[in-house]
């Protein structure tokens, strides 16, 4: 794994790509070059101490010397990033946490993803070798409020799921999963990568555990230091030998590793 | 810059002021990628305790309006032992000086500790965290009565020649009994203060921010009341205060200089800014600079009478 | 508004939980032309002695970034017997109830004032200060041990029926045994929190910015503090728990109901919002709408579990 | 005297006068029509409560239903004052403190102020009768750094004192004041009224007790409540009696009342 380094990324590009939720390109030519899906930064979101802490957020596709994080606006540390314009800099510290390691063998990878939780994704879809079968579901509130832009959503080979119907299947994103998973053939051996709500999550694992589908997922929990240093970002191991740190030992974990049904996710 | 940094401090000499607050900076390793460790005089480790502590339930950290952090790690390590087999080497001792932070529920578990690593080389010292608010038992209890401050601080003396520093907590009424407890039965220098006790609640989903309810609050808000217990410390007894509370930038270190202080501990900052100590030291040669001051040492204590 | 702000406490029924810190009121005529008084439930006045005290030498009052004041008023008061000679006539005991405020040095210096104080008509009950961290005796050391607390409430409600709140510190390392201590001795209901101790420098002069170096802490930074020791109190002890330290708005007041809290004290903030009552129900009667509350005493200790 | 009341004044106009000191006229009619010299006003500065505090200053000249509050950038607060624009609203409690009760037979008065230390005396100078002899001393830096516009400076009879000598007499307040009194013809009976820093009020109290001329003085001290409550606002009495609360005593004292020598006066 690559140690942390330390940047000052310049803004190129600020977006609200649907209401309250933001894409800030960023030049970063150090952390671009590094950076490998599932990998996330912690970004100093006030030059002052109000509020405190960074704020961990995934890094998104990566183009050349730029960057992306795509955020919702939750509260005002993400308001604050929010304001960021083009020509402003962004105090970043990544590569954070292991970089998705797909294991060999299973086809197709299916890549579940809620909201903003496509963010991680979209870099892996990018990243995973072409030939490498897949399928990406992407499930959102309504067809207004898509985490991508309409042309990325074009270039991927996307599946959606929405709450009201309006884009795709009618539904939430586990049902979808579950027609997909029932259409394969039997030689299939699926593997699913999931990163949104934590609702979601447990109905995921859920699923794979009845189906015995092997499963990743990507946490998201408050952190401090976001290095390992201070225990901040624990998710309790389901071997009881107590925690995992999701800075350092995640974000990304196979989901019979962890208490999901239990964990505290904001 | 052209101040000189350097302290001496119960014959240890110290190239600055500037140490890690305990649990802030982990075992020392996990910034060595990010940061220069020259600005610091030494850092103090995560408490360690005789066996492994899993930690709290989560969530363990969460932010209160006005600059401030709570959080209920419930001091997770993995054991005296563990750290000897596993983490010890990674102690950056060629960087810096380095202070093991010790935990115990008892006086028997802080001495077991400290003999077990005084097998380590290259170690300065200790820090007794007698003031931890996230446990149930030892630490805030045991730091609040200044018998069982004397009993630790006499025990771990009798088996340890090095330095220690012993912290304690804001939340006593009076600070000179506990302090002169420390002193007079061989602590080297006071840690003022650990955390006070505080919590947050989330009105919409009626449930507290951290899964232990409360915490400990940290940050900006705890440094009028770190600046008080170093002030009543330091006129309570002769040895060196490590200020603990609230450090940010160069200008909250004269003030805790002024009041008494001779080490600084930064803490939550080095979450939000990492590069803190290089900025702190450059903020405060700035201000030696235009108030003539050639070396920190002579603004320890120096507050003017109003 | 449509929320039934009524909350009864140990045998008062008062029409909303707000009160007035002890000190940040006066003796509640000097709003009398800027506010209405109806949101108040009850006013506490400003804390009296049986000799006049002058105060502490100024300056007083400074504030810290991050929205906290500090203040070293000293207890300034005229003394019981010029209160009653001169300032009984003014309280508005016509417009809402009123709590008188006492401290002493010792046990019998409580007694003394609230007998002398018992002659007066119209006054709903007292709060006993057992906590004002700007005086060298009494307060904050009485407070801090149970037994002291326990002598003083048990001679306090000797002399009175009236309803009697009993004031702490938050500068102890545990909750329990002080409130059981005063709530086994008769106390009505706990105040919980007085303020921390807090202290800053202006660093270009290196002077304290107060008169007595260090001060009482109040604000914004208090109310993760408060909360904490209310949900504590509320715990040890069954009556109910008065919540005084930073509460500006109407969500402070849902988090300190949660918490445990059946009186919510408002005291630095009426100094920067003298208006703050009347908004502060408006923004809970807004919370209750949006959350199908009818009652803001469903909230009491409605805390859910993490 | 009138109770305080409460006004939401509007902002009509806000001129930086001289570097870092400002000029906001405000319309506040009801405080306008009640407020007498040397009274002040208690202002919120923040709609939050960062800094927490009011500010009080001084009302300055009114006109009609606008007053003038004039002030030197010292913090946060005057700083966030002074960011306010045309239309913006301010929170004002006043008018607080007693007005200054200039005693009967005396002549001239004699007003010396130094730098910001004029406004409560420019509103005396409007409100006091036109026949009466008067003396209106104000000391300044230099020149360059005059607390009122040209045209009020012209309007008024003032004798300058500067530091650098840029302006009128060079030397400070208290030697100018000297040198009025020993003009005066030995039948007058001068009586001063001083506002401004506390070296020139200390210097003052000095001369003026040497030869034996009544002083009166408007005292700046850091406040909570601002009418009465809280006891923070407090001067020694000369007495050896406690304290005068500034604002509710005050803001002018006799300056034989208070100990002004010792007195922490920021
Ligand atoms: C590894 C990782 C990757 C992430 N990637 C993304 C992403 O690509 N896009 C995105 O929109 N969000 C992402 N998040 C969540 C994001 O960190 C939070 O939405 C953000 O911290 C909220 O900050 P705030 O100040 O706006 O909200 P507030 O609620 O005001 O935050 C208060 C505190 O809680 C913490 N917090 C609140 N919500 C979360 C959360 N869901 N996860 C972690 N901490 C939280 C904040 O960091 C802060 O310390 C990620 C989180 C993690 C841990
Ligand atoms: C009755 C009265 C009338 C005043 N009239 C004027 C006036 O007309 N013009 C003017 O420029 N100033 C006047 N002042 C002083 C003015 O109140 C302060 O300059 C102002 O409060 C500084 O606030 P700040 O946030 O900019 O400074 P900071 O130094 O950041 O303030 C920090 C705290 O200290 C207090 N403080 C700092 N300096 C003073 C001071 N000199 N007096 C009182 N409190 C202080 C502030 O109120 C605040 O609570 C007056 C003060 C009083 C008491
Ligand atoms: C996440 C976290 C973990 C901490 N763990 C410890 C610990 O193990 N031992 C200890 O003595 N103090 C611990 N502390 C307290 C800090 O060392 C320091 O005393 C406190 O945070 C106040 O300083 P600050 O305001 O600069 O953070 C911890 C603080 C934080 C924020
Ligand atoms: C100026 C001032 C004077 C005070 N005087 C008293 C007092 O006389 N007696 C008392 O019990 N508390 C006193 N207090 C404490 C308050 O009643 C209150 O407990 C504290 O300020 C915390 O609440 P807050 O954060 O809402 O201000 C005083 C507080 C202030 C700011
Ligand atoms: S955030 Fe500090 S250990 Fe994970
Ligand atoms: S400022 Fe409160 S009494 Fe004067």
């Amino acid at each position: 794994m690559i140690p942390p380094i330390a940047e000052i990324g310049l803004v190129r590009e600020s977006i609200e790509i649907s209401p309250n939720l933001w894409d800030i390109s960023i030049e970063a030519p150090r952390l671009a070059s590094v950076t490998r899906a599932g990998q996330f930064a912690h970004v100093r979101v006030s030059a002052g101490f109000d509020p405190f802490l960074r704020r961990p957020l995934s890094i998104g596709p990566i183009a050349g010397d730029v960057l992306r994080l795509i955020f919702h606006i939750r509260g005002e540390g993400t308001r604050l990033l929010a304001a960021k314009r083009s020509g402003d800099t962004i105090d970043l510290i990544g590569p954070l946490g292991h970089p998705i390691n797909v294991p060999k063998g299973h086809n197709p990878i299916i890549f579940l993803t809620g909201g903003i939780g496509v963010v991680p994704l979209q870099i892996l879809d990018d990243q995973m070798p072409k030939e490498r079968e897949r399928v990406f579901i992407l499930g959102v509130r309504s067809a207004f409020t898509i985490p991508l832009s309409l042309s990325e959503a074009m270039q991927r080979n996307i599946l959606w799921a929405s709450d009201d119907g309006s884009l795709g299947y009618h539904g939430n994103t586990v049902q979808l999963l579950k027609n997909v998973v029932d259409g394969l053939s039997a030689d299939k051996k699926p593997l699913v990568i999931a990163c949104g709500p934590a609702g979601m999550l447990r109905g995921m694992k859920k699923f794979c555990i009845e189906r015995n589908i092997p499963s990743l997922v990507s946490l998201e929990v408050p952190m401090g230091c976001g290095v390992g240093a201070c225990q901040s970002c624990a998710v309790p191991r389901s071997d009881g030998k107590g925690y995992y740190l999701v800075c350092k030992d995640g974000p990304v974990f196979d989901c019979l590793d962890i208490l999901l049904e239990t964990a505290s996710l904001p | 810059m052209t101040t000189d940094f350097n302290v001496a401090m119960s014959g240890l000499n110290f190239r600055t002021p500037l140490l890690t607050g305990s649990g802030t900076f982990g075992y020392g390793d996990e910034f060595l990628s990010l940061i220069d460790y020259a600005p610091f005089g030494g850092i103090v480790t995560k408490s360690l305790s005789v066996r492994p502590r899993p930690g709290n339930p989560p969530p363990r950290i969460c932010e209160t309006p006005g600059g401030g952090v709570i959080n209920s790690i419930g001091l997770a390590n993995p054991g005296v032992e563990a750290f000897l087999a596993e983490k010890a080497g990674i102690l950056p001792v060629k960087e810096t000086k380095v202070f093991l932070s010790i935990f115990g529920e008892t006086v028997e578990e802080f001495v077991t500790v400290m003999s077990r690593l005084e097998t380590l080389e290259g170690i300065s010292g200790y820090e007794l965290n007698l003031s931890c608010p996230n446990v149930k038992q030892g630490g805030i209890s045991i730091g609040g009565d200044s018998s069982a401050i004397a009993e630790t601080v006499r025990e771990c003396r009798n088996i340890t020649d090095k330095f220690i520093a012993v912290k304690l907590t804001p939340h006593h009424t009076q600070v000179a009994p506990l302090a002169e407890a420390a002193a007079k039965n061989g602590a080297s220098a006071l840690t003022m203060i650990n955390t006070l006790v505080g919590m947050m609640i989330d009105v919409e989903t009626r449930m507290p921010l951290l899964g232990t309810v409360t915490g400990g609050y940290s940050g900006l808000p705890l440094k009028p009341v770190a600046l008080a217990k170093v002030w009543q410390a330091s006129k309570a007894v002769d040895i060196p205060i490590w200020a603990s509370g609230g450090i940010v930038n160069g200008l909250d270190c004269i003030e805790f200089l002024l009041a008494g202080a001779t080490g600084l501990q930064l803490g939550s900052v080095l979450f939000a800014d990492p590069y803190s100590p290089g900025r702190i030291l450059e903020e405060m040669d700035d201000y030696c600079r235009r108030h003539g001051v050639k070396s920190v040492e002579e603004l320890i204590g120096a507050l003017e009478k109003p």
